[in-house]
């Protein structure tokens, strides 16, 4: 009894096809768009869905899959909480001849047959963005006189948590290039704004002005790091260069102040491309292994302009 | 001296000072005080300003637990508090000239933060003393469903306080000192003069240590308990707006976050007893105060963020060895053994 | 002579302050019960403790059979052959009867059937057990859901169930009557002549005369003397612990003398009280200056009767009246509010507030009654508790100090203390001498019968028939939760005993 | 009704509480089955037992601890650990044969540990059991920060294990294992000193002491069970995810309890049974499925409404118990 169907069914006369979406959570700004965008994609495009909110927990997805597998929807889609793990489940989804559809992260499996795409961003060239837009702004661009070391502290994602391991990871590699570059303090913000001011404030507290640029693995930890960087007497974005990831509305508020400086996107509206793969599934055409959503980094030059167009 | 160590607070201060000096010596600008646009300016100011929400939600935990209750819905609490007057305030980004305009008048927010979070406590308190559920699930289901009751505020959304007079809660400076941390110590002030000048710090002990007994002896626990609830959620409430002001915004999803397992951790190492009665109000503060000093030391010694746990465990491991009679007296004996 | 079966020499134990006990020695031999006296205070269960490794003393030794044993805890005792029922009863209400008699000693099944706990052999001994000591109940109902005086059956089941070599058992007859008494004692007798070494402690003197073998006395954590029994009478025995000889023997009176004060209307009367499971039809009528007694044997429902009139327990049907006008009584406050007062028969788990300070829960109830707001001045509160410390003899280092750190008896005259503290119209003590040793029972016996003359109302309830008589106006007796009837106070002893024992009296009003 | 059922059936007083749960259990598959068509299949209900089966082990661990009137805060950390300690020894090729005593006498002792500091130097077991929470968790990190995943056959190989129950449908190892788990429990509490040893500290531990129980050894053992517990579930989980990850089960302590106390079990100690908290679980594992079976809950609401489902329960049960208490 799938009381509540989409509005418009034109997808066909035939019962409506019914997708399983099992959410990570409601943990930030980012996912909330993430959600809002695939259910109003679902409903332009007349699907079915069966949404499940994991609360962050690998334990619930999988118990959300196993219900959607019980229940028989025509196609299964979910962003990952951590990339392992999710063999058994997937093989049983196989056997019961239901597609899978991975969203915005991707997963660990030895066969790669376990699911048929992979649509979303990755976490390792978001942060390698972070840092080649920073290695240029310091040899190309506005820094280029700067002499010295550039003492860099890094504000962490969640400890474990992939897009943390990966922002890290991406970032580091290009700014390994070159040994100017120097993270001097490294330390967890949670993702949220109030850590992120916790933690700045004892970074200036303990290292002061060395403090050259400020790399958080999202924007709201930078947007509680800036907070901390004013109150300190401290101009952000101008004494201190500061570089984040994800590009919300708050950023851009940011940097139309002049306060942020880039802002690497990392796109949450995934729905309306979940949903025309789905029905290419449904209608059995061959669909690529990996769909990459389309990016940009925003520099706080472009902020004005873009900001009008954002919808998160 | 020897009274001194007697004293119920000698091993959580002697606790507070120790982490001091091991982030002075440390890190010797920690001790430093700057005047700085007419406030002080400094690691210790930032403990005490980071550390009164926590105390603030403590001092209502202390009373809860201190009547054998447990309310571990504070965290949940405090988000709903944080949305409420987020959402009420509101104000829209203004560029350049700051026009302070709020959706409702800030008083009133505030108002129906604390009215709404004074709601939840009582509503504990009706399901623990009316129901008679066990403080740990009827408080467990407002710490599910008061998350979700933020996020329905907030629309999933962080929202972003716009409004600068509202800032001043957890930003502002009363007298040179955080006007967070001093009203934290204002509230805990008040609380312990009014459970010493009434008799209301006697009944809550009685109910604590013998329910029974205090039942027959003439005491009113229920309408007691009732209002201890209520009052750790209007706690929880202040506690909320106290975090939601110092980032301008409400995030419904992470404000209070695991809150309430660092207000019990407070209301432990002040020397309260779990089980009821004893309770200490005035200690309570210190564990707070230790649990910031704590986490500022770790950002401080610049720990990475894969040991803070392990380093944070050690500590807390250290500090109840300390507080505990029969360690030291293991300790000072193994110390004599050698040289009898 | 027997050689020494438990010997301890020079045993100094302090808490705080002034010694609890002051180089005392004591022996027990086998084959004998030795009947361990003194007041209140005087460390008897300090020394009890001591010796079976609770509380571990500052100096002295003790020596079991001749070789030497330092003994570190209850369960090390319990190895070495000390078997010990402490003062309040120390058993888990959550376990069920049978269970607490072999808790730590469970029949077990051998392994081809199973393994694990054999509970039905365990049930059937814990019901034979318990039979021999004319015990008959429901063995695996919970511990808690019987009264005290069952309780202390069952804590001395389990401590003589425990074949040991010696058995100590402090003031296990507090709340038994007669009868149980009696039980007990032919347990012990059976035990001694199997060559038990058994320390007794009681307040009671003719259950010394009549049981023990040997008597040694202590005063103030000092070591009187030890008597066989013969060399001690009553009056030498009273003098050895007191310190000096006792004045005129006690003169309580209050139906003998003189007549009720107020006839008028009763300040408490009950009628067709009853609650389902529990008691049935009770009327009653206490007037100015009466003392009503209860009696009845233990489980006929006296203290049930207590709780109802207090608003402790819900009355399914019937009225309860104070001072003519009728009551409401849901919750002990009520009670309170209009003029009643309350002494728990439980002190441990209904009365004592531990960690409060002895000041505080003697005036805990005065200070409920002034509501939420007012907190009574601190002068006021020492003046009373001042005076109600010497008025009841209450012996205690400090009066800041907690609760906790009383002797039983004297905890026990703070619950009359913290009673009398609020005034009352009407007086409901539940065997309120509990635990109080000779010299201060004769005392407030006496302030019962002077307060009575005063004008308060009293309901008496006690095990002890004697006392009953020495004090009531009236006696009404319980029979199997049914009221069987009421007496004058000057009836005789007879004459309750007929009625208490299921002989159908004839009911006056 | 239910105190009719208590009359007929002739339960014993103390066992209302858990066939009021137990009734209210069905009531809520009932629910369930009326309102959403597939939900009676009978894999939905394997999948609760194949689910839940690690927080079903570490609520009986749990179970104890909590009727000696404690708790353990570490059970969802050291589960993670054992995951992490799992994957990362397995890669170095390390046998099953080893490993898998090896960590549950590693849980095991973690738990000892804390038994000891809370017995011997008498702590609170709160926070305790908080700093053991921090120390697992910690340790994980430092193993790796990043999830493993585990491919050693002998963990691919429980992974695959299907035992079949007819139909067509199936338990996994992981539930066999959980069911295993709550037989020994049941017998170690109803039928050892040990268990009962465990009641008389919850009912009065003052009084066990002195009525010369081994209260010491017995608290530490308590909390080494629940360790130990912890860690089977680990392995438990380890085959169930087939990765180690240092996230793994986080606030997994909060469900336990939630489950014991439901069951139940009073969190003052004492009073309580094993087989409350499987049902204990069962209900809160009925509790997710039927918000997943839902399917239109936005995230917040699937919050308010697990919520306001766990009140409706509660207030339930407690009517159920209080007039059977009144009517005994
Ligand atoms: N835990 C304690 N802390 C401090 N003092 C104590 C403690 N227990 C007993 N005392 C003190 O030790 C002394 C002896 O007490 P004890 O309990 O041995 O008396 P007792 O002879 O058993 O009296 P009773 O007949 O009233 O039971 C008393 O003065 C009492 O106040
Ligand atoms: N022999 C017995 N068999 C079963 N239940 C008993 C027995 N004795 C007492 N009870 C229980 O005791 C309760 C009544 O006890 P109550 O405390 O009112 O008696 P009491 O007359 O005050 O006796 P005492 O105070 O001497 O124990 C009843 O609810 C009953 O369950
Ligand atoms: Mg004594
Ligand atoms: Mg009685």
């Amino acid at each position: 009894s799938g009381g509540a169907d989409g509005t418009k069914s034109d997808a066909g006369a035939a019962k409506p096809i019914v997708l399983g979406f099992s959410q990570i959570g409601a943990e930030s700004e980012w996912r909330t768009a993430n959600t809002v965008s695939i259910q109003g994609a679902a409903r332009d495009a007349g699907i079915t869905l069966r949404f499940s909110d994991a609360q962050q927990k690998q334990e619930n997805q999988i118990k959300a899959l196993r219900s959607f597998i019980a229940q028989r929807v025509d196609v299964i889609a979910f962003s990952p909480v951590v990339e392992t793990g999710w063999e058994t489940v997937l093989r049983e989804a196989k056997t019961a001849k239901i597609p899978v559809i991975l969203t915005d992260r991707a997963v660990e499996v030895s066969d790669e047959s376990l699911y048929v795409s992979f649509i979303g961003s990755d976490f390792v060239e978001e942060g390698r963005r972070a840092g080649r837009w920073l290695t240029e702004y310091y040899s190309t661009g506005k820094g280029k006189d700067f002499k010295g070391d550039i003492n860099i502290v890094e504000l962490q994602g969640t400890v474990g948590s992939a897009p943390a391991n990966d922002r890290k990871a991406g970032f580091a590699e290009i700014i390994a290039a070159d040994p100017r570059y120097k993270v001097i303090r490294s330390q967890t913000g949670d993702f949220t704004r109030a850590k992120g001011k916790e933690v700045m404030e004892a970074f200036l507290k303990a290292e002061g002005r060395k403090i050259n640029v400020l790399y958080a693995h999202n924007d709201d930890m930078a947007i509680g790091a800036i907070q901390a960087i004013e109150e300190a007497g401290i101009k952000p974005g101008t004494e201190i260069i500061i570089i984040s990831i994800d590009g919300v509305k708050g950023a851009f508020e940011a940097m139309m102040a002049g306060k942020l400086n880039v802002s690497v996107e990392c796109s949450p509206l995934l729905g309306p491309q979940l949903m025309s793969t789905v029905k290419d599934v449904v209608a059995g055409k061959q669909i690529p292994k990996r769909i990459v959503t389309e990016e940009s980094v925003f520099p706080m030059e472009t902020a004005a302009q873009e900001f009008p167009k954002r919808k998160y | 001296m020897r009274a001194l160590v007697r004293w119920h607070l000698f091993w959580p201060c002697l606790t507070l000072a120790l982490l001091i000096a091991l982030n002075a010596v440390v890190n010797p600008g920690f001790l430093a005080f700057e005047w700085r646009d007419g406030h002080l300016y400094g690691n210790l100011v930032d403990i005490l300003n980071r550390a009164a929400p926590l105390a603030l939600v403590a001092t209502g935990m202390t009373l809860v637990i201190a009547a054998r209750g447990l309310d571990i819905s504070v965290g949940a609490v405090v988000a709903i508090s944080a949305a409420v007057a987020a959402v009420m305030i509101g104000g829209s980004l203004s560029l350049g000239d700051a026009e302070a305009v709020s959706r409702f008048p800030m008083w009133l927010a505030i108002l129906a933060a604390l009215a709404i979070a004074l709601a939840c406590g009582l509503w504990n308190g009706a399901l623990v003393v009316g129901v008679g559920m066990q403080p740990i699930i009827a408080t467990l289901i407002l710490m599910v469903a008061g998350r979700g009751v933020a996020q329905l505020v907030t629309g999933g959304q962080i929202i972003t306080i716009y409004y600068p007079p509202y800032a001043y809660l957890g930003n502002g400076f009363l007298a040179g000192l955080p006007f967070a941390a001093v009203l934290a110590a204002a509230v805990i002030a008040l609380t312990q003069l009014l459970l010493s000048r009434t008799p209301l710090g006697l009944y809550v002990r009685a109910i604590g240590i013998n329910p029974v007994a205090a039942r027959i002896a003439g005491i009113r626990a229920k309408p007691i308990t009732l209002a201890l609830y209520g009052f750790c959620g209007l706690l929880a409430g202040v506690a909320g707006l106290i975090v939601s002001s110092n980032v301008r915004s409400a995030d419904a999803n992470n404000a209070g976050q695991l809150l309430e397992l660092d207000a019990i951790l407070a209301v432990t190492l002040g020397g309260t007893a779990l089980t009821g009665g004893r309770f200490s109000l005035v200690g309570t503060a210190l564990g707070a105060l230790i649990i910031q000093t704590l986490t500022t030391t770790i950002y401080s010694l610049g720990v990475p963020p894969e040991v803070n746990l392990v380093f944070k465990a050690a500590l807390i491991f250290i500090v109840m060895l300390l507080q505990s009679p029969e360690f030291r007296a293991g300790i000072v004996r193994l110390a004599r053994q050698p040289g009898a | 002579m027997s050689a020494p079966l438990l010997a301890a020499r020079g045993i100094t134990h302090v808490y705080t302050g002034k010694p609890a006990l002051d180089g005392v020695d004591f022996t027990v031999r086998a084959g004998e019960v030795h009947a361990l006296m003194g007041q209140n205070g005087a460390g008897k269960s300090t020394l009890i403790k001591v010796l079976t490794g609770v509380e571990s003393p500052r100096a002295g030794e003790m020596a079991l059979g001749g070789s030497r044993i330092v003994p570190t805890s209850t369960l090390h005792a319990q190895q070495l052959g000390i078997s010990t029922v402490y003062q309040e009863v120390n058993l888990c209400p959550n376990l069920s009867v049978a269970e607490n008699i072999f808790a730590g000693r469970q029949p077990m099944k051998p392994w081809p059937r199973g393994g694990g706990i054999d509970w039905r052999t365990l049930n059937s001994r814990a019901l034979g057990l318990l039979r021999g000591l004319d015990v008959d109940i429901d063995v695996r109902r919970e511990l808690g859901s019987y009264p005290v005086a069952i309780q202390q059956m069952v804590a001395i089941a389990r401590a003589i169930d425990i074949s040991a070599r010696v058995l100590i058992l402090d003031e296990p007859t507090s709340s038994l009557d007669s009868e149980e008494v009696e039980r007990l004692f032919a347990a012990l007798r059976r035990l001694r002549s199997q060559g038990l070494g058994i320390v007794f402690v009681t307040h009671f003197l003719d259950q010394v005369y009549a049981i023990s073998d040997r008597i040694t006395v202590l005063r103030n954590g000092k070591l009187v003397g030890e008597w066989p029994v013969e060399d001690l009478d009553h009056a030498a025995l009273i003098a050895a612990m007191v310190g000096r000889t006792p004045e005129a023997p006690p003169v309580a009176c209050g139906a003998t003398g003189d007549a009720p004060a107020a006839p008028g209307t009763p300040v408490l009367s009950a009628r067709g009280l009853a609650r389902r499971g529990s008691v049935n039809g009770v009327n009653l009528d206490v007037r100015r200056g009466e003392i009503l007694g209860v009696a009845g044997l233990l489980g006929s429902g006296r203290t049930e009767v207590a709780r109802l009139l207090f608003g402790l327990d819900r009355a399914d049907a019937g009225s309860v009246a104070v001072q003519g006008q009728e009551v409401v009584l849901h919750d002990p406050a009520q009670a309170i509010a209009h003029g009643l007062g309350f002494c728990p028969e439980e002190r441990k788990t209904e009365g004592v507030v531990e960690d409060l300070s002895i000041r505080d829960n003697i005036v805990l109830t005065l200070q409920a009654r002034a509501g939420l707001w007012r907190r009574l001045p601190a002068a006021h509160v020492r003046e009373i508790t001042d005076r109600l410390a010497k008025l009841l003899d209450i012996r205690a280092p400090d009066l800041d100090g907690t609760i906790g750190t009383l002797s039983g008896g004297n905890q026990q005259k703070c619950m009359i203390a913290r009673a009398l503290a609020t005034q009352p119209c009407l007086l409901i003590l539940d065997e309120p001498t509990r635990g109080i040793d000779v010299a201060g029972k004769a005392e407030i016996m006496n302030q019962l019968v002077a307060l009575a003359r005063e004008g308060l109302a009293i309901v008496f309830i006690s095990a002890e028939i004697e006392e009953l008589l020495r004090v009531s106006t009236r006696i009404t007796v319980m029979r199997d939760r049914v009221q069987a009837g009421t007496l004058a106070g000057d009836c005789g002893e007879e004459a309750v005993y007929a009625m208490i024992a299921a002989a159908p009296a004839p009911v006056s009003p | 009704m239910n105190t009719a059922a208590v009359r007929i059936l002739g339960l014993d007083r103390r066992l209302v509480p858990l066939a009021a749960t137990l009734a209210l259990f069905i009531g809520l598959v009932v629910y369930g089955a009326v309102s959403y068509d597939a939900f009676l299949s009978p894999q939905v209900f394997l999948n609760l037992a194949i689910d839940n089966s690690f927080l079903c082990i570490v609520a009986i661990g749990m179970t104890f601890v909590i009727l000696t009137g404690g708790i353990d805060l570490s059970v969802g950390s050291v589960l993670a650990l054992t995951t992490m300690a799992a994957a990362a020894l397995s890669k170095l090729g390390w046998s099953p044969w080893i490993l898998v005593p090896l960590l549950l006498a590693g849980g095991s002792a973690f738990g000892a540990i804390q038994g000891f500091l809370i017995h011997r130097y008498r702590l609170q077991p709160f926070i305790v059991t908080l700093a053991g929470m921090f120390v697992a968790r910690g340790l994980c990190y430092l193993i790796d920060t990043a999830s493993i995943p585990i491919s050693a056959p002998f963990f691919v190989a429980m992974a695959e294990a299907r035992i079949p129950v007819g139909g067509g449908n199936s338990l996994s190892s992981g539930a066999v294992i959980a069911m295993i788990t709550v037989a020994v429990a049941l017998w170690l509490a109803h039928s050892t000193r040990f268990g009962r040893t465990v009641y008389a500290i919850g009912g009065n531990a003052k009084s066990a002491t002195l009525m010369g129980l081994p209260v010491g050894s017995a608290l530490v053992r308590v909390y080494a069970f629940s360790g130990g517990c912890a860690a089977l579930a680990g392995l438990v989980m380890s085959v169930y995810m087939l990765s180690g990850y240092s996230l793994h089960a986080v606030g997994l302590e909060l469900d336990a309890i939630a489950a014991v106390v439901i069951g139940g079990t009073l969190l003052t100690g004492g009073i309580g049974y094993v087989a409350g908290t499987v049902v204990g679980v069962l209900i809160l594992g009925i509790i997710q499925t039927l918000v997943i079976f839902n399917g239109t809950l936005s995230s917040w609401w699937t919050r308010i409404v697990i919520g306001i489902l766990l009140f409706l329960f509660c207030v339930a049960q407690r009517l159920i118990e209080a007039r059977a208490g009144q009517k005994r």
